[in-house]
């Protein structure tokens, strides 16, 4: 009873304890999720009302919003950035790896969400031709769980920094390019009919690469060396 | 100034000028003409880039072993260094692209990766500036520093990699260079030109960064007071005395 | 309320040895010098005062014995292993001994959003104890009525007490507690006292750290001031 | 938790991936510009109005102006596959027979129609071999 508890108990404790945050403030799915959708609503009309136009760049526009407002949801001032929060993770000795983890699985979980929610705003604002659309089963989640990836690294690196809501983005998007590419060719590809094939591996690489990153720097990240 | 830099300097000019000259003497190329000129700096900047990118990521590595700050500066120094090639890499790219391409800019992968590289490293600073910690700093610079450095192969394989609009490597690459030999000898002189001016300016970034550092450590000494500076001398009680004793080290105490 | 437990030995040093042992260890904070060469020794079933004025260390060298601090210079030893040693080896120390180790800081390890009960179920499953006690520890410091409340609907004083529990629940061999009596009215300063006594009694040890040297006296066997950034000894009231 | 655990499945499956994605011929998509051979099998009816771009070679003797632009022949660097393409608007100065282009617009019947040319250079840097060739640019 006095053991410490194993890296999946402590993942599984983590990810609802992200889960449970997020139920209680609502960051991610009441604050994020409202503005991605103000940013759709706001977007055809710096372009003028040109409806064919807005079909054709509806889907490119609804990935922009959600790399964007995903990386403002994965770098959030959350609860866990608390004095009172970082003291307990740290004391509770949680493994810098299980912690990484769980973040990535939370963060994942609620981009999910966030790109369910936007998703028929923006194919009821953009009345888009996506032919492909059964290719978004694959996309959705790859976009979701690379973003969390990256924004997890990112957000490890950052946390407590002062311009932390600035720098996450400026430290996530550039590297996050291969997701929004493949996201929106993948659809593109669909509407050719071409195979979309090279595009998910790419994003398959740039997520595995993301993933990979995160969870092998964790450990050096951690604050008390 | 260490003698190192009484060589370097001296070196550095006298190489430049000669590479200047030799920039302006050789022989226009066929199909373009004397906008070719600007591969002579367009090209050894890219060089640099990749250079200080590699030195940021070996360097980071360094860091992450052996907790040097040395390493940590030659790190941010290089990465500095790097986002400004970077950018010029870019700036001349354009220029030479305008009277030869048409555009300033296309969605290329070879120029788009390459902006993201500078986007990349632009974040790599702004971390830097963001933390305050010395040792926190060092620590997250060092792993993003590793993390950012994936795209510099990226960039370089772009025009392998992908059928992309910029031509591929015309020195780097398997077989005879695809370049006349008096233009190869003069692009080659503008490599180690440049290198030389970078040496010398990565050495004055990090003699800076160092004097940055004494300047905070002795600013931090200074507003700090020396603490208990009036205690008196202790009488154990009893408990306090048969307890293992604390071995007395009483520091430098004014 | 969590039995007495007797001593389990896990992760402490040989039979009757050190719980910690510094020797000329160095810190800094920031990059800034805090630690200038403590040596400092912690026995079995020792309490120990630490006193000294703001910005002398204290909570630095808590943190160094918690191993949440790497020291820069000397040796460490906390429950045999070393906490200052560096890669792989030294993290895994570290994060090993800190299952043992239970700091109450001045900043309640709680999280505001959640139930006092919820975070300190959270603590059990991230330490790997029981869910169940808990509840019993929470009861223990007189919260049970308060325990499905938000952390940050609590005064300061419900705050302290629940992070007592906290070391109630996770039942550590070396108990580090910063500030014992802040926020703690007379009936709750017993409490420092219960969780020492079950310290002792598991032949571990404990390090207080107070301002108040009068009402430090009671509690500990002896005490150590720190000046400069390295302990002296220094003379309590005992009763 | 031990990171280890996940490095060697992890870069394997990176390596694969990435090796597929380089060797395995699946780029015909990641491309900046189609070949003239890949234009023409693509080349369906439902696919005018699609816009791309199309690199190649100008065929020598091909190129003539027209009111709006110019009309000039795009073969592969094999010289095969001539796609017939109408430019509006002003070519590039380097523009000439022989050299590479990009050029972005849509299938219009069997007549490639842009508006967007751009020269591309090749690797090879050579000395003008003529007085001749050290005017023409």
């Amino acid at each position: 009873m006095n053991g410490s508890a194993g890296p999946g108990e402590q993942v599984r404790a983590l990810v609802g304890l992200h889960l449970a945050l997020e139920r209680r403030t609502g960051e991610a799915l009441l604050v994020v999720a409202p503005f991605g959708a103000v940013a759709l609503l706001l977007l055809p009309m710096a372009v003028g009302t040109d409806i064919p136009l807005l079909r054709q760049v509806g889907p490119g526009f609804y990935w922009l919003v959600v790399l964007l407002f995903g990386v403002m949801l994965t770098v959030r001032h959350t609860a866990e950035d608390g004095p009172g929060a970082q003291a307990l993770l740290a004391q509770c000795g949680v493994d810098p790896v299980a912690r990484a983890v769980a973040r990535v699985v939370a963060d994942a979980v609620l981009l999910l969400a966030f790109q369910l929610v936007l998703a028929p705003v923006a194919v009821a604002l953009y009345d888009p031709r996506i032919p492909g659309w059964p290719w978004l089963f694959a996309v959705l989640p790859l976009v979701a769980i690379g973003l969390a990836a990256l924004g997890a690294l990112a957000g490890a690196v950052s946390s407590g920094a002062p311009g932390r809501a600035l720098l996450g983005p400026l430290l996530v998007l550039p590297l996050a390019v291969p997701l929004l590419l493949g996201a929106t060719q993948v659809i593109e590809a669909a509407r050719y009919a071409r195979a979309p094939w090279p595009w998910l591996l790419l994003m398959g690489l740039a997520e595995l690469l993301a993933l990979l990153a995160t969870l092998l720097t964790a450990p050096s990240l951690e604050e008390t060396e | 100034m260490t003698r190192t830099d009484r060589f370097l300097v001296p070196a550095a000019g006298v190489l430049v000028l000669a590479g200047l000259a030799a920039a302006l003497a050789a022989p226009p190329d066929r199909l373009q003409g004397n906008l070719q000129r600007l591969m002579y700096v367009h090209v050894p900047a890219a060089w640099l880039a990749y250079l200080s990118f590699g030195l940021t990521l070996a360097a980071s590595v360094a860091w992450l072993r052996r907790r040097h700050e040395r390493w940590d500066r030659l790190a941010a120094s290089a990465a500095e260094v790097g986002v400004f090639f970077t950018a010029l890499t870019i700036a001349l790219g354009a220029i030479w692209g305008k009277p030869v391409w048409g555009v300033w800019w296309t969605w290329d992968p070879r120029l788009v990766s390459t902006a993201v590289l500078l986007f990349v490293y632009l974040g790599y600073l702004a971390l830097r500036r963001a933390t305050v910690d010395p040792v926190q700093r060092a620590r997250r610079s060092a792993v993003f520093g590793i993390v950012a450095s994936v795209q510099i192969p990226v960039v370089h394989l772009s025009v392998l990699w992908w059928r992309s609009l910029h031509q591929p490597p015309t020195v780097l690459r398997p077989g005879d260079p695809t370049i006349d030999h008096v233009m190869l000898a003069a692009l080659l002189l503008n490599v180690v030109a440049f290198t030389a001016v970078f040496a010398v300016a990565l050495r004055l970034r990090m003699r800076l960064a160092r004097q940055d550092a004494e300047l905070a450590a002795a600013t931090t000494a200074l507003g700090r007071p020396l603490a208990g500076s009036a205690v008196t001398v202790p009488a154990l009680t009893a408990a306090a005395v048969t307890a293992p004793a604390v071995k007395k080290t009483i520091g430098d105490r004014t | 309320m969590p039995e007495l437990c007797a001593p389990t030995g896990r992760a402490s040093g040989p039979e009757g040895g050190p719980v910690a042992t510094l020797e000329s260890v160095h810190a800094t904070i920031a990059g800034t010098p805090v630690l200038r060469g403590v040596d400092l020794r912690l026995h079995a079933g020792e309490v120990v005062g630490l006193l000294g004025p703001n910005g002398s260390g204290k909570s630095t060298l808590l943190k160094v014995l918690a191993g949440m601090l790497r020291p820069v210079g000397g040796t460490c030893r906390v429950l045999g292993v070393d906490v200052g040693a560096d890669g792989a080896t030294g993290r895994a120390g570290r994060a090993r001994v800190r299952t043992s180790i239970t700091l109450i800081g001045h900043q309640p390890a709680l999280y505001p959003q959640l139930e006092l009960g919820e975070n300190l179920r959270l603590v059990a499953r991230l330490t790997g104890r029981d869910e169940a006690h808990a509840e019993s520890a929470l009861e223990a410091v007189g919260l049970a009525a308060a325990r499905h409340r938000r952390a940050d609907r609590c005064s300061h004083g419900m705050l302290r007490r629940a992070d007592l529990a906290r070391a109630l629940l996770t039942e550590p061999q070396l108990l580090l507690l910063d500030e014992a009596h802040a926020g703690l009215d007379r009936d709750s300063v017993h409490l420092v006292q219960v969780l020492t006594d079950q310290v002792r009694a598991r032949s571990g040890a404990c390090v207080l750290v107070s301002h108040e040297r009068d009402q430090l006296g009671p509690l500990v066997d002896r005490a150590v001031e720190l000046v400069d950034g390295a302990p002296v000894p220094v003379a309590v009231v005992t009763t | 938790m031990r990171a280890r655990a996940f490095v060697v499945p992890g870069v394997g499956l990176a390596a694969v991936l990435a090796g597929t994605l380089t060797f395995g011929n699946l780029n015909d998509n990641l491309v900046y510009y189609l070949t003239p051979e890949e234009a023409i099998s693509r080349h369906t009816a439902a696919s005018d109005g699609e816009r791309f771009r199309l690199g190649g070679l100008v065929q020598a003797g091909s190129v003539e102006p027209t009111a709006e632009g110019v009309e000039f022949i795009v073969v592969g660097e094999s010289g095969a596959g001539g796609v017939k393409v109408v430019h509006s608007g002003a070519p590039n100065q380097l523009f000439q027979e022989g050299i590479g282009v990009v050029v972005e617009g849509e299938w219009q019947q069997d007549v490639f129609v842009s508006d967007t040319m751009i020269v591309k250079h090749d690797e090879e840097y050579r000395a003008p071999e003529t007085e001749a060739e050290v005017d023409a640019p």
